[in-house]
């Protein structure tokens, strides 16, 4: 199985976990980051003091699926995620050996 | 002078002044979280602007010698003549100096009831400018046509403590606020869930704590009438919790908190102009229907398709209407409404309530347009992305 | 009538009001997020409700003409002869609604502060009922017993504030609850740590600002009494915050921040009936006191195993039965107890103590029982699990 | 004895009281969040350590009878003599009770606002026993000179509400401090950004409620002098709220949020000494200039060195001295300053500042020393790392 | 070495950490995350605008344990996850290539 | 390529950043974790009542980079953290098959 982490604006959730649900799949695990790249930051002030803020808000979307759904998932997401504008995040797709459903002990493609 | 009464006012004033950082609170649980400091400042920073406007020519335009039944003129600019002792004051039992600051707490107020209606797109220099220009081309003149001896008041409509001066006024300008600038970026895809009900919470307490000095104060004495404006401030409140509640759950959902804060903001608001006029029952009454109606009035915004981001439309505007309208039917006490048999008073209400829609409508209108083309309001879309706080205030609300 | 002490009455009764909010929060911080909006609620709706209940018939039960020494008549029902004048008012001092109107604010506080006891785990539907049956059949009967002409006034027992009326009331009807409904799932082994103690630490200080109305607005006049039930108030609530954290120390642990806000809440809760009755110093003497006593109290539910989420038991029964037999010991003022020589006022304190709690507690536990089987109170395991405020509100408290 | 200044200075005091809450959530919005529960801690405990020692000697030493213009004698220790009447007090319009506590209020806040200075770093032991004795060395003395009948107010120092007894003093111990303690770990090389803002914004909108009961409190009488004070408190926090914001915008950056509140406390600051000797217009100006001056003195701690955490030098400090050369100057209202021809006026408020930084700087160094080589001051770098919260209390002040 | 990912629900955290303890796990990493999947979410209702809330809070924890050991810490995780509803989530298994200590620079087994 | 994950001390977050920024990475993403370990955890009292809590708080960074450079970038995020005291954390190497930038498209050492 894949494991497909996407990273990517906040803002975008929504659309992404429609495009990947539209796609087929069945479960997702999302949480909150900061991310530093190629975007920048930004400036913020307090008490006449400025900081440069490298880090700015990201949601990390994990997906584990077969491997052969790999691709299609990628591009669900890619399509969904995209602006154009630098930010717009990364996916990192591996390889995970082994899927188990905690509630019935299921492995492998039936437990994703 | 009395000194009973200057006493009760200048604490009534403090009060009213609470209610500002109340509503900031109140409107900020309300937005996103990356929104929460710009619509905190909307608030706050009229304390500042509209403070300092009021001494220089707001409240002479308000209380100045009337010209016409339009406006004050300006004898009380620069807060001339407005001193320590009864000298020229509207309440000979008050310092003018307690009367003005009285009435300055409710002109801070206004203002920042409307930036509900654009929170999250708009931007602080615009906002500054607009908020500036509105106090004193449309507060202004309602505050001195209702109690400022213009024609409002000459022609005996019953307001209070402000249903038309702050509520209607500030209802009427968030409708028009909330068409010209838009809506917000992914309004009606993306949920817009308040980011921190608890300080929403908080700031409904502020306000009704706050709200007793805005209309008991308003009987400008320590009396018998001002336990009356008090105890029917305090029940319209909770009848309106209640009835707000009671729609939503027959409405096919659930008892929210957010329901019984907003429902007693809304009762709140319908009572301010009836309080010192109507009985505590029947301003269970009021309340109760401005629960329900209130209820109403915040899904007009959703059939009429405007975003009225923070729903002042529906409860300011709508609640205060129906407050307007409700003293000039429940009027006992020191005036006659409908059910003392007196229907002229109604009509009166009518008349002030088209009157107050259309003026400040308009005049918003205008205000809105002139500042948009000018100095620009509506943020950018890449701004309301990373959120106002950082992009108009380089802040950021809240760290690990 | 005093114009005075109707400013001073009706300023305090927004101070009360305020404490309503204020004990929301306290409240609030202490759970966990996932129920911080349906604690808030317990206490928040109570603003709505039980004003409502009391202008009907509450407040004619509690104060209107004696029946029996046991419960008022219907005289004052719908508010009906409650006015702007001093007429039928049982304070001569005061219009009728001023004294109304702030007695309801102690009758808004008191079924609210129980609802620490059945935190987070309680549901909506069968809280608005228990909290409406408990109010006409258990505050209103104490409150007529004490203050409104009943027995126990009649028989001499002193309750400055509400130490029997609002805190013992509350603890036993508090401890009555937590037996009955239950533990909250995985008690014992999962550590409930409040989820933010800022809030929790918020709420405490609107408590002891609004207290300063509680308790010397129960001086009915801005006299020298209330001066000095002010001053009890306060030096009680800070001695009893050193002293709680001089207890938890010497416990082996560290002075935390809670344990100030927890003692400031104890000392304020112990003087309540003592307020007008000692001095300053005994007051002192009375909140350190209270500060160690209601450490103690605290400690008694993880020794007899019942689950009071937030201690109504420890701090409102304990320290409303400390104070009110440290009232018989201490009183000096307008009264007298053990230490000017009048062991009597001391059993009297003690007969009314033991009323108190059998009463409060046998009555809340019928009324009770009848929602529980009826409506039903507990809330389901699924439902505690996904957190009440999701289950009963559909609502979250905070969003990223 | 007046009621109605009875009355007002009570509500008064409650509002003062409330100040110190408020200050609690001012500073715990601006540090890092493994702080927050000891930062509003030592101002919390202020509360409960304060009132006790005034009650036990401290009012004592401040109003007792005057020796030699240095010190009051121990006639009121204990509370002795201050009772419900007149007698003895030195407002012979209030019972003596009244006058303590509201007095009481102000020395709660004073040692509260020097935490500011070291907050994030310091232990709690050694704080509390800083703190007492700075109570009984500095402040006690400090309100004698100025208040009590000491040598500063028989100079003919003015000082209408505390700009030397309360502000000046806690900004040089404040200054002292923060080079004593040295700094925080990670400073100039870590940003140490607010952890919760709205916070903050809360705890300004309630000091500037309560600054209305201090200033406005201060003409101890509920005259037209109090409505003065009441008005250019509020002017002058407007005016500052303002000004920072234009100093901020004119520095190159952003209007900021906490800008606006940071300047509404530098006004309010600034205004303390002279709320009653000055017009509001004049009032506008001084807060004006607060606004500026004290934006200026924030920075200086960045070309100085010194880590003033939360900036108490550049507000307090700062903001307390210009306002009592500005009260010098623009004194008209019973007394007369520079610009009523009266240059002398602006000469003694210079030597009241000397006076008063280089007594309570010195006196802090003293206390300081000897506290922090006795039971320590300075929190080790692991107990930094871990945050004062859990290593001072054992407590956390927020959970998921 | 593996990587043994966690996801389940909030409140068995505890039992999870201790069962994990039990079995000799000496470390392990604690995120806050939302997930989405067969057990739906909920309606969350603001000012009568019902929002169907697809989201649910879990915790996501990371153990890296030596390759033998790793099927004992996904049976003591599921063991003592499971309450046999809808949501209890699920242990995804991935290989780590090294393992670093910080403090002492260890690799490898030793490190974890 | 490579990712590597770093779980260290709240406050090296920025020292562990430059580091890595002076060594050439060009973007990473920052979560807020909570660990167990060695370093154990604390006491924390709540009206009386001792809880032994042994989660302390920590930041783990991700970073995806080419094969080759990632052990140039282990090094210097160990350098960084480094305090020597236990608690300094881990960091974890493993395998990801594919790198994908959302905006762009580009795959592999091209997307990182
Ligand atoms: N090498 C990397 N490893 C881990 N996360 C990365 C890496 N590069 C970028 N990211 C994440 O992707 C986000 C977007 O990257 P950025 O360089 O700003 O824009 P873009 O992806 O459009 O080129 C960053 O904020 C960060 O969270
Ligand atoms: N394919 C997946 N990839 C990543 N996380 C998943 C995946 N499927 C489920 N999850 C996570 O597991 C949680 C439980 O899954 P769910 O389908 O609701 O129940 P169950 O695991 O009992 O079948 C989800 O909330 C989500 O966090
Ligand atoms: N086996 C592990 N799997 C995942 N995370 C771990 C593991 N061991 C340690 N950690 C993480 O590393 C942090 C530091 O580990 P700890 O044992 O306390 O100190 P040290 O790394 O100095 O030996 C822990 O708080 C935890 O977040």
């Amino acid at each position: 199985m894949k494991k497909i982490e996407i990273i990517t604006r906040t803002f975008k959730l929504d659309e992404v976990k429609t495009a990947l649900t539209e796609a087929g799949v069945k479960g997702m695990t999302v949480s909150e980051v900061k991310g530093f790249g190629r975007q920048g930051g930004h400036k913020e002030v307090y008490r006449g003091a400025e900081y440069q803020v490298d880090f700015v808000p990201k949601i990390k979307i994990d997906v584990v699926v077969e491997d052969g759904f790999a691709a299609q998932v990628v591009e669900a997401a890619r399509n969904a995620a995209q602006t154009g504008q630098v930010g717009d995040g990364k996916i990192f797709v591996s390889s995970v050996d082994e899927v188990i459903r905690i509630r019935t002990g299921e492995t492998g493609d039936e437990a994703v | 002078m009395s000194l009973v009464d200057n006493a009760f006012i200048l604490i009534c004033a403090a009060l009213v002044m609470f209610m500002t950082p109340g509503l900031a609170l109140f409107y900020g649980g309300l937005v996103r979280s990356k929104n929460v400091l710009a619509t905190i400042m909307q608030s706050f920073v009229m304390l500042g602007l509209v403070s300092i406007l009021w001494a220089v020519c707001g409240y002479s335009l308000a209380f100045g010698t009337d010209i016409g039944g339009v406006i004050g003129g300006m004898d009380f600019a620069f807060l001339n003549g407005v001193g320590m002792t009864t000298d020229g004051s509207p309440a000979d039992n008050l310092p003018h100096l307690t009367f003005m600051i009285f009435q300055c707490m409710f002109a801070i107020i206004t203002p920042a009831l409307i930036s509900g209606a654009f929170a999250e797109r708009m931007k602080f220099a615009g906002f500054l400018v607009f908020s500036a220009l509105w106090l004193l081309l449309v507060y202004a003149p309602m505050c001195h046509w209702v109690w400022g001896g213009g024609w409002l008041g000459q022609m005996g409509a019953l307001d209070f403590a402000g249903g038309a001066v702050v509520h209607m006024s500030s209802g009427a300008a968030a409708l028009c606020c909330a068409l010209l600038i838009g809506k917000r970026k992914g309004h009606g895809s993306t949920a817009f869930i308040p980011h921190n009900l608890p300080m929403t919470i908080l700031g409904a307490g502020i306000l009704w704590f706050g709200w007793f000095g805005f209309n008991a104060g308003s009987a400008l004495a320590a009396d018998g009438l001002a336990a009356n404006a008090f105890v029917t401030t305090h029940m319209a409140a909770a009848a309106a919790a209640l009835s707000w509640l009671l729609a939503e759950w027959m409405h096919g959902g659930k008892a929210t908190t957010l329901g019984a804060a907003s429902g007693a903001v809304a009762g709140l608001v319908a009572i301010t102009p009836a309080a010192g006029f109507v009985t505590p029952m029947w301003a269970i009454v009021i309340g109760f229907g401005a629960g329900i109606i209130c209820y109403g009035g915040i899904m007009l915004k959703n059939k009429l398709g405007y975003d009225d981001a923070l729903d002042v439309v529906g409860i300011h505007g709508v609640g205060g209407t129906f407050g307007a309208l409700a003293t000039g039917v429940f009027a006992t006490i020191g005036a006659e409404g409908l059910i003392a048999g007196n229907a002229n008073q109604l009509w009166i209400q009518f008349v002030s309530v088209v009157a107050t829609w259309v003026f400040c409508f308009a005049m918003t209108f205008v205000i809105f347009k002139v500042v948009d083309k000018t100095i620009g309001l509506k943020a950018s879309e890449p701004d309301e992305d990373k959120g106002m706080d950082i992009a108009e205030h380089s802040e950021s609300a809240y760290q690990w």
